[in-house]
């Protein structure tokens, strides 16, 4: 109870502390904000892993006048993972966002906004009310839309301020789907909803919601602001928003669908999600290999890889009846969340080393850059083996359980997706990567200390180390799994 | 009666905001767009909520939080315009400036 | 007695009104429109208030009719003078 | 009769709407977007939500207004503010129709209504207004991070400040003629705008009124004797005002906190001391919206027009 707590107020108090205080003493209090955050998160995963999924009523009041929060082994476990990139982030900020560097306003504006952005996500992994969602988006865009927009530079204005128009978007959509969906049954707590009486706006409701929730997520055809505003912010800023940002309003999407209204799930709706989520992989895979800049490369990245995790839909689905292979693919897109979470966040401060060491992230000007700063190198490479789903790689066991699902379903369509996401994500890293290994003695790049080349490889690490002991994890993901996880939607 | 009237206002006045949004490409009127559906959806809502024998106070509640994120989002947007019109010199996203 | 005095109030509230768009809409250049617009909305806000309050159940609500009318005169005063020194200085511009 | 009264408050408010889309001219459509915003607090009132009708009036219609005007001014001296005339847009038109008829559809398909039943937790809510009870009792965490909202917008809207602007004023340089109409109405007008405003915070408790829309008419007033020059525009560095704008979520989140050490969870306010709880966590909000919305219509520091 009070590790849930703490994971909500510890990051806020940070950042109210953050703007407050003087200029020398905002720095150390974000960081000790940030200490205290991920061991709240650790608790908390702990928490859950001995008595099960904790839930709590905020002020007291049972759901359908007050708010409910459930921290079941899903939300445990993104909150980890975003307690983990946060950290990391937190440390190479202190190298590049530093005043000194970056200037008196990013110095300023950077840390609360991260921090707010922090609060926010641990909301939304815990949140079992729509409207609190809907709150908890808006804040994470706003938060989001700041940080593209703290470099500014001319296209990173233009970036955010596209960013901004399709979240708003996006959060009107799931607004009138919330809106429809309280009219409807006078409640809008995720487990009173479960147990509702079906009403005939509910599909529109559903609908309404799923269409923000995949603006908000860059789904295939509303990927358009993903790459340039994700490659426009500041590194770190950017690892924050390609790694974290889109889990928030896709948790939400997994919540609704398995969780809210399993019995709307109908074969269309579901083929929907994943052949768009299909067309992500293919149309992102195949744009990161026509990009020349390293972090153009990396944001089309993540456009490609969230779409593995929209296969979920019909594999968790199957036709009815208790399927075995439903837990897998669910877990499985899990595995993909979290993997691609810690990979995504190293190769984007990997680029912003390189930015800072070479001063340009273009891919003719990289040439070598192993031989010069041998951690930053090795970093990448392990984040790109996670994202192509090579073993021993967490993305390997997402890819591997959505794979059998998908065999033992008789929907081997998506595995051929799978297999050719994983092709494509070997060719478009393959460039990178050959520039980083070339023979060529790089000019000499700034001095950058091995403290802050170490950050992105541990995050590598770690999400490398997430497929070679997945044993943990798998069980870990099974507390206060929903129902229809377990035998399709 | 009068319920209804208001509802299909607030589904009236969605739609109008929808077609402000997608074919008004001046980024201010897309922020009056924005407000236009905001405001559209909660008399919508607020109506919904009248329904019953009293005016239920929850989703009044939502409505007061709803109009103050939307205010947030718009001065956001706003200071966004402006600052873009001072770096490129035009209230237009990049790929709509075409049109003008 | 208190309805029909409400009537004939608000009814010429009302006239004064229609005089002050027509104004807005008829004269020629922005001081004109100023002019009317001013003085045609507030007198017709003070006979719609007068007429209110032939209504009003208690001393409270007469003082607050009051004030709304006061505090409407005290902005619209200002607004007026303030457009019209905008439109003062935008008329000397080149 | 009030059916008829409807009709016209809607006919209006849809003729305004459209009016607002429509019409040629950034500047005729926020002016149209202020009077539809008043009109809709009308239609508010007329629906008996009168806390909704003073923020839709104050908030929805005032403040962004403001911020809307404020804009296209500062477009218009980049000249950016002209624009294409409107062409009939197909697609967005059935795009528009389409959603406009799912949601008339949805309304006419709403099963009976099932509201809460509150009756017996509103006796413990501490305050008489139901409105504000679910504000700050039941779904206090929605209000707080709605004021953590507010301050992101600031801190987004500062980081759109250019760097050597960094320690300047907030804003553009306001210069209001020394003893012209301006300059006194920024000296009579802030003791009636600051009675107004307390008494609509206290007010909230037990009829209309409420943090929110009372902050609103004080960030009003502040803004008055800003522009009047009776008031400075501060600058980031000024620890006063940074100070003020943490203040109230600041105190909601400790409260929060004692209640989850003292009473029996985070949020949790005993009925005994719901009263007291509420009134100060609504002045500090009250205080931090104020300052934040006074900043937030300033915008970010600035030199004022020679960079234009």
């Amino acid at each position: 109870m009070t590790a849930l707590v703490a994971g909500l107020t510890l990051p806020l108090l940070a950042a109210f502390a953050a703007i407050a205080l003087p200029m020398r003493a905002r720095v150390p209090a974000a960081l000790l904000g940030a200490g205290l955050t991920l061991a709240a998160s650790l608790w908390l995963a702990v928490v859950v892993w001995q008595t099960g999924p904790v839930t709590l009523s905020l002020g007291g009041w049972q759901p359908p006048i007050g708010i409910a929060l459930r921290a079941d082994g899903l939300g445990a476990a993104l909150g980890v993972m975003t307690a983990l990139v946060m950290t990391a982030v937190a440390l190479a900020a202190r190298h590049e966002m530093a005043a000194s560097v970056a200037g008196p306003r990013a110095g300023f504006g950077f840390w609360p906004l991260m921090l707010l952005l922090w609060a926010t996500m641990n909301a939304a992994f815990v949140s079992r009310d729509l409207f609190n969602l809907y709150v908890v988006l808006e804040l994470i865009t706003l938060s989001a839309v700041a940080l593209v927009a703290i470099s500014g530079k001319a296209e990173a204005i233009a970036a955010a301020l596209r960013y901004l128009l399709f979240a708003l978007a996006g959060s009107l959509l799931y607004l009138a789907g919330v809106v429809l969906t309280y009219a409807a049954h006078g409640t809008l707590d995720i487990s009173l909803l479960a147990a509702r009486m079906a009403a005939p706006s509910d599909a529109l409701a559903l609908g309404l919601m799923t269409a923000g929730l995949l603006v908000k997520t860059a789904l295939f055809p509303f990927h358009v602001w993903l790459p340039h505003a994700h490659s426009a912010a500041p590194a770190p800023a950017s690892a924050l928003l390609s790694a974290l940002v889109p889990k928030a309003s896709l948790l939400i999407l997994l919540r609704l669908w398995f969780e809210a209204m399993p019995d709307l799930a109908a074969p269309a709706a579901l083929l929907t999600l994943a052949s768009l989520g299909a067309m992500a992989v293919i149309w992102g895979g195949l744009l990161a290999l026509a990009q020349a800049r390293l972090k153009l490369i990396v944001a089309y990245s993540t456009v490609a890889q969230l779409g593995y995790i929209f296969l979920v839909f019909p594999l968790a689905g199957g036709d009815g009846g208790a399927q075995v292979w439903a837990a897998g693919a669910w877990t499985g897109a899990i595995f993909q969340t979290l993997s691609h979470g810690l990979a995504k966040a190293a190769m984007f401060l990997v680029a912003g080393i390189y930015l800072v060491a070479m001063g340009s992230d273009r891919l003719s000007d990289l040439r070598g850059m192993a031989r010069a700063l041998p951690m930053t190198g090795f970093a990448f490479a392990l984040a790109s083996i996670t994202l192509m789903g090579l073993p021993p790689s967490g993305g390997f066991t997402a890819k591997y359980l959505l794979m059998t699902a998908a065999f033992a379903s008789g929907q081997w369509a998506w595995a051929l997706v799978l297999a050719a996401g994983g092709l494509l994500a070997a060719a478009y890293l393959y460039r990178p990567l050959a520039a980083i290994f070339a023979r060529e003695s790089a000019v000499a790049p700034r001095a950058i200390p091995r403290s802050w080349q170490a950050i992105p490889l541990g995050l590598a690490v770690l999400s490398v180390a997430l497929g070679l002991l997945s044993s943990v994890p798998f069980e870990f993901l099974q507390i206060g799994r929903p129902d229809p996880a377990a035998e399709g939607l | 009666m009068s319920l209804t009237l208001f509802a299909l206002t607030g589904a009236a006045l969605v739609g109008l905001g929808v077609y402000g949004l997608l074919a008004r490409p001046h980024m201010l009127r897309r922020i009056i767009a924005f407000n236009l559906i905001g405001s559209g959806l909660f008399l919508f809502f607020g109506a919904a909520a009248a329904r019953g024998t009293g005016l239920d106070p929850i989703p009044q509640a939502l409505i007061i939080t709803g109009i103050v994120v939307a205010l947030s989002a718009s001065a956001l947007a706003v200071g966004l315009v402006v600052a873009l019109a001072r770096s490129s010199g035009t209230a237009y996203l990049p790929d709509e400036e075409g049109r003008l | 007695m208190a309805d029909l005095a409400t009537y004939l109030l608000t009814g010429l509230g009302l006239v004064f009104f229609i005089a002050g768009t027509v104004g807005l809409v008829r004269f020629p250049d922005q001081f004109s429109r100023l002019h009317a617009l001013t003085k045609g909305d507030n007198l017709g806000l003070g006979f719609i208030a007068l007429g209110v309050a032939f209504q009003a159940e208690s001393w409270a609500q007469l003082a607050m009719l009051a004030l709304i009318w006061v505090l409407a005169l005290l902005a619209a005063g200002t607004v007026a003078q303030l457009v019209a020194r905008a439109a003062l200085t935008e008329q000397d511009k080149p | 009769m009030s059916v008829a009264l409807d009709i016209t408050l809607c006919a209006l408010v849809l003729g305004v709407g459209w009016a607002t889309v429509a019409g040629h001219g950034v500047f005729r459509a926020v002016i149209f977007f202020i009077t539809y915003g008043l009109l809709l607090a009308i239609v508010w009132a007329r629906l008996g939500a009168y806390d909704v009708a003073l923020a839709e009036a104050a908030i929805s219609a005032g403040l962004t207004g403001v911020l809307l005007l404020a804009a296209h001014g500062r477009l218009r001296r980049l000249n950016a503010s002209q624009e294409v005339p409107l062409h009939l847009n197909l697609p967005a038109a059935v795009v528009a129709v389409g959603i406009a008829a799912g949601l008339g559809w949805a309304w006419f398909a709403l099963p009976a209504p099932t509201a809460p039943d509150l009756s017996q937790a509103l006796p413990q809510s501490g305050v008489g207004n139901p409105v504000t009870a679910v504000l700050l009792n039941f779904r206090a965490w929605d209000t707080l991070l709605e004021s953590v909202i507010l301050l992101a917008a600031l801190l987004g809207l500062w980081m759109l400040a250019r760097d050597h602007a960094w320690d300047k004023p907030l804003g553009l340089p306001y210069h209001a003629r020394p003893g012209g109409v301006l300059a006194s109405f920024g000296r009579v007008l802030p003791p009636i705008g600051l009675i107004f405003g307390v008494y609509l915070v206290w007010a909230g408790a037990d009829t209309t009124g409420g943090a929110f829309q009372g902050g609103t008419v004080l960030a009003a007033v502040c803004l008055v004797t800003i522009m009047a020059g009776v008031l400075h525009a501060p600058r980031v560095e000024q620890a006063a005002w940074r100070a003020a704008l943490v203040l109230g979520p600041g105190v909601f989140v400790l409260s929060g906190i004692a209640g989850a050490v003292f009473a029996q969870g985070f949020l949790a306010l005993p009925p005994a001391l719901a009263k007291p709880a509420i009134v100060t966590i609504e002045a500090a909000l009250t205080v931090s919206i104020a300052v934040t919305l006074v900043l937030l219509v300033i915008g970010p520091p600035d030199e004022g027009e020679q960079d234009a």
